[in-house]
């Protein structure tokens, strides 16, 4: 019987290296994997690369990763946001490395590398700081640079339910990076509200196929919602 | 500035200019406003490039859905007839020529319609670009909306961006607090003016040859 | 009020120009937009460019088009079938124009077309017939061939669902090519069993966003469903 | 032909060597004999290139449904876990390295592992690849189940292939209905022969040094 799914968060993030370079998953705090961040923090991988729409929100998640000086470099296309006070401090006392890359190339380029492309051809960021030292080429009268993949050893995913083959559904903008990094690492983890019987999730709405997924671990059901249903909060975090 | 146009007026000014049907993005910062003045009753489908078309207004207190976010991570609310999808779909979307309008705020724009909105490019600025440079090069048509000076009296139209750029040749029309301009084989064309605006004030306030 | 709903299937296809390039949907007959392609018919456009994953099966559908001589080219992966007898006689009396594009690359062309990625490197076909006349590059130690977007001037689509926004989902193995490409024509038009009331369609579930959608048209519930459940069938056309 | 395996035995074989968990794409033709071969009880995941995983056998008389097909247009029927996807997602599964594991049939196999199985190259052959060429350079294991033979007696397994090729260095196993061979740096080794089948046999059949 196939089961990705582990017990413990502990077990999620087991045997993540020192120098790993990990997809993480959110746009804002929508999405992004707290509990297994939190639970990388205990493991106490450091040198690690991340790769991450932002560079952390508030002092929780990434920030908190950042915070506690695991993290050797971050590939993300925003990392300055009016709560991004723990990266911010970090980039000005040269503390850490930042590459970045505008949110679309960024996308594609995660996409490529869990489709099998080897690099592809984009028109966003021509003609800026972006495009330097890249190779740039006009097709059918239009400006491109071109990208390369950006994989990883490690996704982690924020999820709302999984099946025990890892067959994932997201909920709402919390979507967002989920499904490309999933196919885009050696190994994706994924954190997941509930995991519920195979043959619960409608074949034709899975977003993920488990074919993308390695570890799922439950959290129990997130605070804005109660059995499935909407409650709502207080707050957007 | 004797008849410029607040914020909220200038939202409503580019809303008017909104078509049934339109999808359209408002990027971060001011044009989200326009969001509040699309005319009622007509259908106009807005994109948040994390991932959604249909995107709603800002829901009611308690109601708040941490899941439901715009680009500018603020709690917004889903519309009859929404779709959610991932950010390589979601920005196919862009790159792929398929929003009509989106509508971005400037530091600088030239009269070649190059964009500079996403970096300062002071030594000690920490560089964040975010979905600006995929918008740019993305809608069918790129509007800008701002001030017409920075604070200190600069004109953000210029011959030739100092600031590094967000896009080259996408701008198609600037929205101002004194003037509606088109980007024209020629530079700028004035195609309104609010208030008692001339158009020798404007010319003298952005030192441009304006059509 | 946004509404892409057309009565008629003869309003559906209005305006293909002869000489057009048309994407349609369907691998076999799953998901092959058989009344669109009738439609067409009708309205007598000619000299066109197909592109589609096959040349037509049985005598229904594209190879009635085919039959019918109003196709100039066809761009596909895999022509040659059991009941492909129109497109083999055409062929061989070099009366039809064929590129033969691997399957995947035909599917990421497409998809790049509609996502404004201006080439692409692929490893499918390196060293191979289809490789001729390409760029090649290595990348990261692996062999490339450069592959560009193909995109058309129309889609014609199957799909099982829609509302007045364009909202589409399909069914099972029939959504196969109807996505992407929706999403790679200037014009793109799509049959569904039935155009359901906007709000229907589960936001989470929607598979085509409308952003991509034309013109739709309702033919009526296809014919091993009963009020949309599977009622099954005698055979598979 | 002393000992060969029949079509549904060598399946039977390949079956065998397939364990739990594997997500795997059976071709079109002979490899799809292998699915009503797999173990019982055990879970392996079968793909289909036109965007399903989880495929699960024909269906019953009556229960045909035609949106429900695999790569070889057969009607199919879902397994419980089973998901639909679009042939762009199906084929990035593929080429992104996804698959465990395919099986096709082959035409050639050369000591390199080069496979060819598209086109005979005759010039009034009408060509068609299909999914093959994505699946050769795709899945983590490119098997090949075939006959040794053709009809006209001769090997498939060459020193180079004459035919077009789908692949180059991408066949890791051949199944065949005389023996099993793994592609090694050396050319083909010999991992198990069926029935009476000996070496030096094997070797004057295909002309090849066998290790």
């Amino acid at each position: 019987m196939i089961s990705k799914t582990v017990a413990h968060l502990e077990e999620a993030v087991a045997g993540i290296e020192d120098g790993a370079t990990v997809l993480v998953g959110g746009f804002g705090l929508a999405g992004h994997p707290i509990a297994l961040i939190d639970a990388l923090l205990q493991q106490g991988a450091s040198d690690l690369t991340i790769v991450s729409n932002n560079a952390g929100n508030g002092d929780t998640g990434l920030a908190a990763l950042l915070k506690a000086g695991r993290v050797r470099k971050v590939i993300c296309s925003f990392p300055r946001q009016v709560d991004s006070w723990v990266f911010d401090g970090l980039y000005r006392a040269g503390e850490i490395e930042l590459e970045i890359v505008p949110q679309g190339n960024l996308a594609e380029r995660i996409r490529a590398a869990g489709s099998g492309i080897g690099a592809f051809y984009t028109p966003t960021g021509v003609g800026t700081l972006i495009a330097e030292g890249k190779e740039t080429r006009t097709i059918q009268g239009r400006d491109y640079i071109l990208e390369y993949p950006l994989g990883a050893d490690y996704a982690l995913v924020s999820a709302w339910k999984a099946d025990r083959w890892g067959n994932l559904v997201y909920r709402k903008t919390g979507r967002n990076f989920g499904p490309i990094m999933a196919a885009a690492a050696r190994t994706t983890i994924v954190q997941v509200d509930e995991v519920v019987d195979l043959g619960t999730l409608d074949p034709e709405t899975v977003v993920t196929p488990g074919i993308f997924v390695d570890r799922v671990v439950a959290i129990g059901e997130r605070a804005w919602l109660q059995d499935g249903a909407f409650v709502g909060s207080e707050s957007a975090s | 500035m004797t008849g410029a146009l607040d914020r909220r007026a200038l939202a409503a000014r580019i809303a008017h200019d909104i078509t049934e049907g339109s999808i359209v993005n408002l990027g971060i910062g001011a044009p989200t406003l326009i969001a509040d003045q699309l005319p009622a009753g007509l259908e106009i489908i807005l994109h948040t490039e994390n991932g959604m078309l249909g995107m709603g207004p800002a829901p009611e207190p308690g109601r708040i859905d941490p899941d439901l976010i715009n680009a500018g991570k603020q709690p917004v609310t889903e519309l009859v007839g929404a779709s959610y999808f991932h950010h390589a779909d979601s920005f196919g979307m862009m790159r792929g020529g398929h929003l009509d309008i989106c509508v971005l705020g400037a530091f600088q724009v030239s009269e070649h319609g190059d964009l500079a909105n996403w970096h300062t490019g002071a030594p000690d600025a920490i560089p964040a670009v975010g979905g600006a440079m995929d918008l740019a090069i993305g809608a069918k048509n790129v509007w800008v909306m701002t001030d017409l000076l920075t604070r200190d009296g600069q004109s953000k139209l210029v011959a030739e961006c100092t600031y590094p750029l967000t896009g080259t040749r996408c701008v198609s029309r600037v929205y101002t607090d004194r003037a509606v301009f088109d980007i024209v084989p020629g530079g700028f064309a004035v195609t309104e003016m609010f208030g008692s605006t001339t158009l020798d004030e404007l010319r003298s306030l952005t030192g441009l040859e304006l059509a």
